[in-house]
C-alpha cells in the first residue's frame, strides 16, 4: 500500500518546510531549472521573469500585513516607493537636481528594508485605532500623501515627470553594472540581477514560510480573525500590528530598492492608487494568507500581460484591422482573467492548486 | 467676500458633482460590503453613450441624455448579472479586485472609442453649457453647475425617501452584513444587488454628464474626476447616504477654497503647499477624520462584542 | 406536508455529510430532530431552505417537497415566500442593525403585518422592547435568541424550522419558549425542532428523528422515543434504569457504546 | 490543602453602556481554587462581568482586583499574561486555522523569542516552537481531540469547537480559568464529557474556574459556590443547594422546576 | 568633443565580433558592413496592415518602434505608428537607403510605463538596426544606458530639451523638431511683440518634461522681458486640478498666461475661466491644443475663434502647410487614412532625421548599429522644408516656434501665423547652457 502523503510521524518533519519528499524533490528541481533560465530564455522573458521575483517579494510583504495579519494596507506601493527612493539617494549618482552618495549595495540594500520598516512602523499606530477596510482608507489617504511628498521632494525624486536614476549595482566594490564574469562565463547586468532576485525571493520567501509556523505568524492570523479574543490570549495587539507593518515595509523596501534598477530610473508617478493596488489584486489573486499565492500571483501580473501579445501576435490579430489594437486586446484579455479567475476560485491562483492537489490526492476517490 | 462667495459655489457644485458619485458607491457598498472600483468607469460610459448619440449620431439631445443614462443603468445591471452574480458569498476583497477587472474591460473599450479628440456632449440650449450663468452680486452661477446641485438635490431626497419608506433600505443593509441570514429572511438578495447597480450606473449617468458635459469634454483622463469621490464617500462614512452627500460637499468646498485661497494659505503658513495640493487636501481631511471617527461622519458603526 | 426524501449533501464536493436522509413533518404537528453535534441537522435544515449555495454545499440526490410541490434547490426567498421560515443556528441577527430593524427583516415576505406582529414579538420578550431602538450586536446572547426567534415569527409562516430555540436561554425561558412552541401549533403551525435539549424537545413534539453521522438512526413517536433505553442515558441523562437523573459530579470516564452505532 | 486566598475580588462594580446598566454595585470574591459558578437570567450580566475579569470591559465605577493587581492599570493582554484565560460566549476561534494552530496560539505566552528570529526560524525559535508544541499536544490528549488537529475549525461540529476553544484555554496554562456556557448547544452525552473536564481541570490540574451555564443540572451538581445575577445586581451568593432552593432565584432564574 | 567621439568608435570596434554573431545575413557581398536588424532578405510587401512599398531586390534595414497605445498617448500611437510608416513607404519608393529598404518591424505597446517600456525594448532590440520611436521622455531616459550598450539610436516622440545635449542623451536621440523650453521662450516673445499691452503672465503645466521644461522657457522669457509672474501651476498631471487653475485665473488676473497641459483640461480651464469674464491671452503648448475646440458644436468654439487664444506647433507647420514635405506626406498619407491630425504630422515628420542619419551611415559604408549611432553624432540632415536643416550631436538647439490662431474652417484646426519663428529671448539665450530642465 501507498503511504498516506499526509501522515507525519515526527515533529521534525511535519515543522519542516518541504514536509515531504516529493515537495522536496520539486523544489530542488524548480532551484535547478532556475538556475538555468538565462541560459534559455531571452532577454524579454529574463526580464519579466526578474521583475516576477522582485514584485512576489513585494507581495510577500503585503501578504503579511494585510493577508496574516489583516491590516488592509491600500499603500502598500508607497513603502515600494521609499525602498526605491533610500537606495537610488544611498546607492545612486548626484545630479545638479538630485543627492546621491554611490555607496555599495551592502549598505543601500538593508538600509532600503530598514528605512521602509522603520515608517511602517510609524504608521503602525493608525491600526491601533482604525480597523478593517477603516484601516484600508486611511492608507488611501497615505498613498496620495505620499505621491505628494514624492512629487514634491525634488532633489530626492527628482520630482513629477522627471524622475531619477535609481542605484549603482555595486556589490562589495565589483561594479556589477557592466556585468561579471567568472572564468569562462559572462553574466551580463541583468543575469546578475536575475540571480540575485532568485536568492533574495528564495531568502525572503524562506522568512515569510518561517512567520507562519512560527508564533509570530500564528498571533498574525489571530489577530487578524478576532482581534478581541487574540488580546484575551495575551497577544498585544500594539506590538504585533507593529512588527506587521515593520516586517511588510522591509519586505516592500527591499523590492523597491532593486526593481527600479532593472527599469532605470524611477519617476514619482509610479506610485499611484493603481500601483498599490496592484499589490493587493496580486495577493488576492495569487491566494490571500498562503505562502506560494503571492508568488503565483506576481507570475500571473507579470506574465500574463506578455504571453497574452506573444499569442495576439502569432495569431496575427494586432494586424488585422479589428477595431481594438493589440494592447488593448491585451488588457481586455487581462480583465478578463481576472475576472474569471475571481469568479472560478475567490481563494485565488493558490486555491486551483489545491483543488487540483486535493482532486489528484483523493483520486479515484471522490468522496 | 465676491471671491469667497464664488468659490463657496464652485465648491458647492463641485460637491453636489461629487455626490451623485459617492451615493452610487454608496449604495453599492450598502449592499454588497464592496467598494466598487468599476463606478468610475459607470461614469464616463454614461458621458460616452450621450456623445456618441447626440453627436456622432446627430439624436436629440434630450433624447440621447435619457438614452444615456438608462443605458448607463443597464451596463450596471448587466456587469452586475454577469460579473457579480456569481460571487454572492465570496469573500468581498475578491468581488472589489473582480471590479478592477471591469474598470478594465469597461474603460479599454470606451478609450478605443473616445480616441484622440476630447468629445464633447452636445448641448441642449445654446447658452445652457456654454457661458449662460446668472450673476447674482457679482457671482457667476453657471447654469450646468446649477442643475448639478438641483440634479444631487432631487436625487438625494427621492432615494432618502425611498429607502426610508421602502422595506428595501433596510434590507440593503442585511444583505451587506449577511447574506445568508438575509436569504433566510425571503430577501432575494440578487434582486437588491441588481437593483442597486442599476440605481447606482443611473447617478452615474448623471454624473458624467456633469462631469463631462458643456465645455467639459468627455477625454480618456475624465474618469479621474469621478475618483475623485473616494474621499467623500469615506469621509461621510461608507454606508451613509447623508453621509455621502455631507462627505460630498466637505470635499468639494476643500477643493473650492483651496483652489482660490492656497496662495493666501501658503502665505500664512509659511511654506509651499506644492502645485496640486487641492487634490490632496481632500485626503488629508479625510485622514484626520477617520483618526477621530474610524467610521466616518455618519457611518455605522462595526459591532464588536464577546 | 414537508417531506424530505433520500437527501444527500455534499460540502465543498467532498465532504459527504447527508447520506440518504428521509423524514416527514405533517401538517400541524411539531417533529422534532435530534443527534448529537455534527450530524447533520443543520445541514438538514439549510437543504429545505435552500441556504447551502452560500455555504458552499450542494445537494446531490433526493428531494424536498412541500404539499407535494418540488423545493429542492429553489430559491430561498422563494421558500420563504411559500411560508417556511427558519431560526437560523447561532442566531445570526443582524448586528450592526437595530431590534426593530431586524424584526422588520424578519417579516420581509409580510409587510402587511409588520407593525402587529412586532407587537407580538415584544409581548413575547418584553426585554426586545425595552431595546427596540438599541443595536441588536450589545444584546446579551440570550436576548439575542429571543430576537432570532421573534424574527423568524415575523413572517408569520406556514412552517417554522427551529434551530436549537433554547440555546443559551434561561431555564425559565426554556420554559416559555417551549410553551410558545406548542402554542403556536396549536395556532395551525407546523414545527420542526432542532434540540440539544431532548427533554423539552420529545416532551412537546409528537414524532421525533435521531441522526448519526448523515443518517436518520432512529425514527418513532416522541412517546416510544423516551422510554428507549439509549436515548434515556444519552439524551435525556437518566440512569441506566431510567428513572433517575445520574448526577454529573460522577459521570464515568468511560464511554459506552450506542447500540445503533454497532 | 492549601490556604483559601482570593485570586479575583469584585467591590462595587458598575457598568454602563448609555442608558443600559449591565452591572451594579457587584462585589464578591472568588477565592483560590474554588468552582465559581454565575448564573442569572438572560442579560442579567454575567458576561459582563467575565468580560470586566478579562479588562475587555472596563468597570464604570468600583474597582476589580485580579491577584491583588488593579485590573483599570491592566491592558487585556496583561490580563491574560497574569495567567487568566477563558473561553467565550459565541465561539471565538479563529475560524481560518487548524485546531491545533488554535491551541498552540492559546500556547502564546510561554514561547519567547521575536520577529527577526522568527524570521531565521532560529535554534532559540525550533526550541520555543517545540515547548508550545509539547504544552499543545498535553491539551489534545487531555480533552481526547487528536483526531481533530489538522482540521480547520470552520468544518468542524459545534460541540468539537467548543472543546477546541477550551483547549486553547487550557494551553495557556492558566490559573484561572472563565468558561461562558461551555455546554450550550450540547446534548446531555456532551454536556457529560464537559463537565468531566470541567472536573478534571478543577481537581486534578488545580485550576480555579469561573463557570456560566444555563445548564442547572450540571451548574448545580459541579459547582462549589455560586452567584446568581439578575438584572445587573447580585441577588445571591452561596452554595449551590441553598441557591436552588432560594425563593428569589427560582422566582427570577430557575422557574419551577 | 572630439575625445567623446573616438570613445564611441572605439566601443563601436570591441562591440562588431559580437554583432556579426548575432546576426545570421551578415554578408560581404556589398561594401556596406552591417549588423543587427539589416539582413540582405527584402522587407515584407506589408507589415501592420501598411504597405512597406520595399524594393524586393534590396535587403533591409528594420527599425523598432516604442508606441503607447493603452496609456495616456494611447490615442495619438496608432496615428503615430501609421504615419511612420507612411513615411518609409514613402522613402522606399523614393529609392530607400542605397541598397536597402527600411521597414518598421514592430510596435510594441509601453503603456506609457517605464517598467513596460523596458520591456518593449528588450523585446524589440535583438531584431532592430535603431528605433524610430521612443515614446516619452522619462521612458526614453531610464533605458538610456540600455542604448548605450546596445548602440541604438532612437528618435524621441516628445520635445525634452534635453534631447539636443549629448550630456542627457549620450547622442542617442535624434531630437527633430522644436521643444517645449524654446517654445516657451517664443510664446512670451511671440504675444509681447504681437498682442500688447502684457506685464502679469501666469504659468501653467504638468510636472515633468513637458510641462517643466516649457514653464521654464516661460519663466526665463518673462525675466528677460521685465514681466511680472502672478503664479506658476505645474502639478502632476495627475493632480492638475481645473477648479484651481481656474481659481488662480480669478483671484490672480493676468494678461496672458501659458498652459502646457492636455486638450481635455485646456478647454476646461478656459471656458471655466471665461464662464466668470476672464479671457486673457492664451499661449498653448503644442499638446494642449486640439482640432476638436473648433469643430461646430463644440461649447467653446467662439471662445477659442475669439482671438485671445493661440497655439504652438510641435516645431512643425499643421498638416496643410505649403512645403514640399508636406505635399508628399499628404500625398502618400491619403492612401491609407482618410483624416488628418497633428500626430501624423508628427509621426511623419520624425522620420526626416532619422532617414538622413541612415543615408549618411550608408555612405559611410557601415550600417551596423555602432555604424549608425557614429553617423548620428555628426551629421547635418534635411527634410524636405518640414524643419529648418538641422546639424545633429552639437549641443546646441534649434528654436523655431510655429503659431497659430484656431480656425474651424481649416482641417487641422489652425491658421499659422508665424513660421520658423524666433524671438529675442530664445536669440539670445546660451543653447549650449543644456537642458532647460
Ligand atoms: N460549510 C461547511 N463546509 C464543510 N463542512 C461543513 C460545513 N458545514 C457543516 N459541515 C460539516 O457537516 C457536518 C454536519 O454539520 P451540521 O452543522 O449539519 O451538524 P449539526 O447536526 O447541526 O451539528 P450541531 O449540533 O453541532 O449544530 C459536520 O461534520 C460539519 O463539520
Ligand atoms: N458592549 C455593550 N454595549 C451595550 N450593551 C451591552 C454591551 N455589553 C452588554 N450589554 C448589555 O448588558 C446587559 C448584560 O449583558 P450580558 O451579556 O452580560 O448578559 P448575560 O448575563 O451574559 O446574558 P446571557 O445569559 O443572555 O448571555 C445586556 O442587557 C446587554 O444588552
Ligand atoms: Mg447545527
Ligand atoms: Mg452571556
Amino acid at each position: 500500500m501507498r503511504k498516506r502523503p499526509d501522515l507525519y510521524t515526527n515533529y521534525k518533519s511535519e515543522s519542516a518546510i518541504f514536509s515531504t519528499l516529493t515537495q522536496k524533490v520539486w523544489f530542488v528541481l524548480l532551484l535547478f531549472i532556475s538556475l538555468l533560465l538565462p541560459f534559455y530564455l531571452s532577454n524579454y522573458w529574463m526580464l519579466l521573469v526578474t521583475t516576477s521575483l522582485l514584485i512576489a517579494i513585494a507581495s510577500w510583504g503585503l501578504n503579511i500585513v494585510s493577508g496574516m495579519a489583516g491590516q488592509i494596507n491600500l499603500a502598500h506601493g508607497v513603502f515600494v516607493g521609499i525602498g526605491a527612493y533610500t537606495s537610488a539617494v544611498i546607492g545612486g549618482v548626484a545630479t545638479s537636481s538630485v543627492i546621491g552618495f554611490e555607496l555599495d549595495m551592502i549598505f543601500w540594500l538593508p538600509i532600503s528594508g530598514a528605512v521602509a520598516a522603520l515608517i511602517g512602523v510609524i504608521i503602525s499606530p493608525v491600526s491601533a485605532r482604525l480597523k478593517g477596510l477603516n484601516l484600508g482608507l486611511v492608507t488611501l489617504a497615505i498613498v496620495f500623501i505620499g505621491s505628494h511628498f514624492f512629487s514634491n521632494l525634488k532633489f530626492i525624486t527628482g520630482g513629477a515627470g522627471l524622475g531619477r536614476k535609481a542605484a549603482k549595482l555595486k556589490f562589495l566594490g565589483f561594479d556589477l553594472d557592466s556585468g561579471i564574469s567568472i572564468g569562462n562565463l559572462i553574466l551580463e547586468k541583468n543575469d546578475v540581477i536575475y540571480y540575485f532576485s532568485l536568492i533574495l525571493c528564495i531568502l525572503l520567501g524562506i522568512g515569510a514560510k518561517n512567520l507562519t509556523r512560527t508564533k509570530i505568524g500564528r498571533a498574525f492570523s489571530a489577530i487578524r480573525d478576532r482581534d478581541i479574543a487574540a488580546e484575551a490570549l495575551g497577544i498585544n495587539l500594539f506590538k504585533f500590528k507593529m512588527y506587521a507593518f515593520a516586517l511588510s515595509s522591509f519586505y516592500a523596501g527591499i523590492a523597491g530598492s532593486i526593481i527600479f534598477i532593472i527599469s532605470g530610473g524611477v519617476e514619482p508617478g509610479t506610485f499611484s492608487l493603481l500601483y498599490s493596488i496592484t499589490f493587493i489584486a496580486i495577493v488576492i489573486i495569487g491566494g490571500v494568507g498562503t505562502v506560494l499565492g503571492p508568488l503565483y500571483g506576481a507570475f500571473f501580473f507579470t506574465m500574463l500581460p506578455g504571453i497574452i501579445q506573444v499569442i495576439l501576435h502569432a495569431l496575427g490579430v494586432a494586424d488585422t484591422g479589428f477595431f481594438l489594437n493589440a494592447g488593448e486586446i491585451e488588457r481586455i484579455v487581462f480583465g478578463f482573467f481576472i475576472i474569471f479567475f475571481l469568479v472560478f476560485e475567490p481563494r485565488g491562483i493558490w486555491g486551483i492548486w489545491f483543488r487540483l492537489r486535493n482532486y489528484f490526492k483523493a483520486w479515484p476517490f471522490s468522496y | 467676500m465676491t471671491i469667497f462667495l464664488q468659490a463657496t459655489f464652485e465648491g458647492l457644485s463641485l460637491g453636489s458633482v461629487y455626490s451623485l458619485v459617492a451615493i452610487g458607491l454608496v449604495l453599492v457598498y450598502k449592499a454588497t460590503d464592496v467598494l466598487s472600483f468599476a463606478h468610475p468607469a459607470l461614469v464616463v460610459v454614461g458621458a460616452g453613450v450621450i456623445s456618441a448619440l447626440a453627436v456622432d449620431r446627430g439624436v436629440p439631445f434630450w433624447l440621447a441624455f435619457i438614452i444615456g443614462i438608462i443605458a448607463t443603468g443597464l451596463i450596471g445591471l448587466i456587469v452586475e448579472r454577469t460579473f457579480l452574480r456569481p460571487m454572492v458569498g465570496e469573500p468581498v476583497f475578491s468581488v472589489a479586485i473582480l471590479t478592477i477587472g471591469i474598470d478594465l474591460l469597461l474603460r479599454t473599450i470606451l478609450n478605443n472609442w473616445i480616441g484622440l479628440n476630447p468629445r464633447y456632449l452636445g448641448d441642449p440650449f445654446p447658452s445652457f453649457g456654454n457661458f449662460g450663468s446668472l450673476v447674482v452680486n457679482g457671482v457667476t452661477l453657471k447654469y450646468l453647475e446649477l442643475a448639478a446641485l438641483f440634479t444631487a438635490i432631487i436625487m438625494i431626497s427621492f432615494l432618502t425617501i425611498f429607502f426610508k419608506k421602502s422595506k428595501y433600505g433596510v434590507a440593503m443593509m442585511a444583505t451587506a452584513y449577511d447574506q445568508e441570514a438575509a436569504l433566510a429572511q425571503g430577501i432575494n438578495v440578487g434582486r437588491i444587488f441588481g437593483l442597486v447597480w442599476l440605481i447606482a450606473g443611473v447617478l452615474a449617468g448623471f454624473a458624467g454628464f456633469f462631469i463631462t458635459g458643456g465645455f467639459n469634454t468627455l477625454t480618456q483622463t475624465s474618469f479621474i474626476s469621478a475618483l475623485r469621490a473616494l474621499p467623500a464617500v469615506v469621509i461621510g462614512g461608507l454606508d451613509s447616504i447623508p453621509g455621502a452627500v455631507v462627505g460630498s460637499l466637505i470635499i468639494g468646498l476643500t477643493q473650492g477654497y483651496v483652489a482660490y485661497y492656497q496662495i493666501n494659505i501658503e502665505n500664512i503658513v509659511g511654506f509651499s503647499l506644492g502645485s496640486g495640493f487641492s487634490l490632496i487636501a481632500p485626503y488629508l481631511i479625510m485622514f484626520f477624520i477617520l483618526l477621530i471617527r474610524p467610521d466616518g461622519l455618519f457611518g455605522r458603526e462595526e459591532v464588536e462584542r464577546v | 406536508m414537508l417531506s424530505v426524501k433520500n437527501l444527500e449533501v455534499v460540502y465543498q464536493d467532498v465532504i459527504l455529510v447527508l447520506r440518504g436522509i428521509s423524514f416527514e413533518i405533517p401538517k400541524g404537528e411539531i417533529v422534532s430532530l435530534l443527534g448529537s453535534n455534527g450530524s447533520g441537522k443543520t445541514t438538514a435544515l439549510r437543504a429545505i431552505t435552500g441556504l447551502l449555495d452560500t455555504q458552499n454545499g450542494d445537494i446531490t440526490k433526493g428531494q424536498i417537497t412541500v404539499e407535494d410541490e418540488d423545493i429542492t434547490n429553489a430559491d430561498p426567498s422563494k421558500i420563504v415566500n411559500l411560508g417556511i421560515a427558519q431560526v437560523l443556528e447561532g442566531r445570526r441577527i443582524f448586528s450592526e442593525l437595530t431590534v426593530n430593524e431586524n424584526l422588520r427583516l424578519g417579516g420581509f415576505t409580510n409587510d402587511g403585518n409588520v407593525q402587529e406582529n412586532i407587537q407580538r414579538v415584544f409581548e413575547l420578550f418584553p426585554i426586545l422592547k425595552k431595546r427596540a431602538k438599541d443595536i441588536s450586536g450589545y444584546l446579551s446572547g440570550g436576548e439575542q435568541q429571543m430576537l432570532a426567534i421573534g424574527r423568524a415569527l415575523m413572517s408569520d409562516p406556514q412552517y417554522l424550522l427551529l434551530d436549537e430555540p433554547s440555546l443559551g436561554l434561561a431555564p425559565k425561558l426554556v420554559e416559555q419558549i417551549s410553551e410558545l412552541i406548542v402554542e403556536i401549533n396549536s395556532q395551525g403551525v407546523t414545527v420542526l425542532l432542532v434540540e440539544q435539549n431532548a427533554n423539552m424537545a420529545l416532551k412537546i413534539s409528537s414524532h421525533g428523528y435521531i441522526m448519526e453521522t448523515g443518517n436518520v438512526v432512529m425514527d418513532n413517536s416522541s412517546e416510544k422515543l423516551m422510554k428507549d433505553q439509549d436515548v434515556q442515558e444519552f439524551y435525556l441523562g437518566l440512569n441506566t434504569e431510567g428513572t433517575e437523573r445520574k448526577s454529573f459530579k460522577d459521570v464515568k470516564h468511560y464511554k459506552r457504546k450506542k447500540r445503533w452505532l454497532s | 490543602m492549601a490556604i483559601l486566598t482570593e485570586v479575583i475580588s469584585f467591590k462595587d462594580v458598575s457598568l454602563n453602556f448609555g442608558g443600559v446598566q449591565a452591572l451594579k454595585n457587584v462585589s464578591f470574591d472568588i477565592k483560590e481554587n474554588s468552582l465559581f459558578a454565575i448564573i442569572g437570567p438572560n442579560g442579567a450580566g454575567k458576561t459582563s462581568l467575565l468580560n470586566c475579569i478579562n479588562g475587555i470591559y472596563k468597570p464604570t465605577t468600583g474597582s476589580i482586583s485580579i491577584f491583588e493587581k488593579d485590573s483599570k492599570e491592566l491592558h487585556p493582554d496583561e490580563i491574560a499574561n497574569l495567567g487568566i484565560s477563558r473561553t467565550f460566549q459565541n465561539i471565538e476561534l479563529f475560524e481560518n486555522m487548524t485546531a491545533l494552530d488554535n491551541i498552540l496560539i492559546g500556547a502564546h505566552r510561554h514561547v519567547n523569542y521575536g520577529p527577526i528570529r522568527s524570521l531565521f526560524y532560529s535554534k532559540k525559535v525550533r526550541e520555543e516552537e517545540k515547548k508550545a508544541r509539547q504544552i499543545s499536544e498535553n491539551v489534545i490528549d487531555f480533552l481526547e481531540i487528536e483526531e481533530y488537529r489538522y482540521s480547520f475549525i470552520l468544518s468542524l461540529p459545534y460541540g468539537i469547537q467548543k472543546r477546541i476553544e477550551l483547549g486553547r484555554a487550557l494551553a495557556m496554562e492558566p490559573k484561572v480559568l472563565l468558561l461562558d456556557e461551555p455546554a450550550a448547544g450540547m446534548n446531555n452525552e456532551e454536556t457529560e464529557d464537559i463537565a468531566r473536564f470541567i472536573l478534571d481541570i478543577h481537581e486534578e490540574l488545580g485550576i480555579t474556574v469561573i463557570l456560566i451555564d444555563h445548564d442547572m443540572n450540571m451548574v448545580m451538581d459541579i459547582a462549589t459556590e455560586v452567584v446568581v445575577m439578575d438584572f445587573g445586581e447580585k441577588l445571591f451568593q452561596g452554595n449551590p443547594a441553598d441557591a436552588a432552593r432560594d425563593q428569589k432565584v427560582i422566582d427570577a432564574y430557575l422557574g419551577v422546576s | 568633443g572630439g575625445a567623446a567621439e573616438e570613445e564611441v568608435v572605439e566601443e563601436a570596434v570591441v562591440e562588431e565580433p559580437a554583432e556579426s554573431l548575432d546576426s545570421p545575413a551578415v554578408t560581404t557581398a556589398t561594401s556596406v558592413k552591417t549588423g543587427t536588424g539589416v539582413t540582405e532578405d527584402p522587407c515584407p510587401a506589408e507589415i501592420g496592415g501598411v504597405p512597406t512599398g520595399a524594393d524586393p531586390n534590396k535587403g533591409c534595414i528594420y527599425l523598432g518602434m516604442l508606441n503607447d497605445f493603452t496609456g495616456p498617448f494611447a490615442p495619438a500611437g496608432p496615428g503615430l505608428e501609421v504615419a511612420q510608416r507612411a513615411f518609409w513607404l514613402w522613402a522606399n519608393s523614393a529609392g530607400g537607403i542605397g541598397e536597402y529598404s527600411v521597414a518598421i518591424k514592430e510596435s510594441f505597446d509601453t503603456g506609457y510605463n517605464p517598467q513596460k517600456h523596458l520591456e518593449g525594448y528588450t523585446a524589440l532590440k535583438d531584431d532592430v538596426a535603431a528605433l524610430s520611436m521612443s515614446l516619452g521622455t522619462v521612458q526614453t531616459l531610464f533605458i538610456l544606458d540600455e542604448m548605450d550598450k546596445d548602440n541604438m539610436v532612437a528618435v524621441p516622440m516628445s520635445w525634452w530639451s534635453g534631447w539636443s545635449y549629448k550630456d542627457s542623451d549620450k547622442g542617442l536621440v535624434i531630437e527633430f523638431g522644436s521643444q517645449y523650453c524654446a517654445d516657451g521662450m517664443n510664446a512670451v516673445d511671440w504675444s509681447l511683440a504681437n498682442l500688447g499691452d502684457i506685464k502679469t503672465v501666469g504659468i501653467m503645466g504638468f510636472a515633468g518634461d513637458y510641462g517643466s521644461d516649457w514653464a521654464a522657457g516661460v519663466a526665463k522669457a518673462a525675466e528677460a522681458n521685465g514681466l511680472e509672474v502672478a503664479w506658476t501651476y505645474t502639478p502632476p498631471a495627475t493632480e492638475f486640478d481645473v477648479a484651481q487653475a481656474v481659481g488662480l485665473m480669478v483671484t490672480q488676473p493676468v494678461d496672458a498666461y501659458y498652459p502646457a497641459i492636455n486638450a481635455g483640461f485646456m478647454a476646461q480651464v478656459a471656458g471655466g475661466a471665461a464662464q466668470q469674464g476672464i479671457t486673457p491671452f492664451a499661449i498653448l503648448a503644442g499638446p494642449s491644443y486640439n482640432d476638436a475646440f473648433v469643430q461646430e458644436g463644440f461649447a467653446l468654439k467662439g471662445l477659442f475663434e475669439s482671438g485671445a487664444i493661440y497655439a504652438m506647433g510641435l516645431g512643425v507647420a499643421p498638416y496643410e502647410a505649403d512645403t514640399p514635405g508636406h505635399a508628399v506626406m499628404r500625398a502618400t498619407m491619403s492612401q491609407i487614412v482618410d483624416s488628418a491630425n497633428s500626430f501624423l504630422v508628427a509621426g511623419w515628420s520624425s522620420q526626416y532625421h532619422l532617414k538622413g542619419v541612415l543615408e549618411a551611415a550608408y555612405k559611410g559604408g557601415d550600417i551596423s548599429r555602432a555604424g549608425i549611432r557614429r553617423a548620428a553624432a555628426n551629421v547635418t540632415v534635411e527634410s524636405d522644408g518640414m524643419f529648418p536643416s538641422r546639424t545633429l550631436g552639437q549641443d546646441r538647439a534649434d528654436a523655431q516656434a510655429y503659431i497659430g490662431i484656431p480656425d474651424g474652417s481649416i482641417g487641422s484646426g489652425q491658421r499659422v501665423l508665424a513660421e520658423g519663428y524666433v524671438g529675442s529671448t530664445a536669440k539670445s539665450y546660451d543653447w549650449t547652457s543644456g537642458a532647460c530642465s
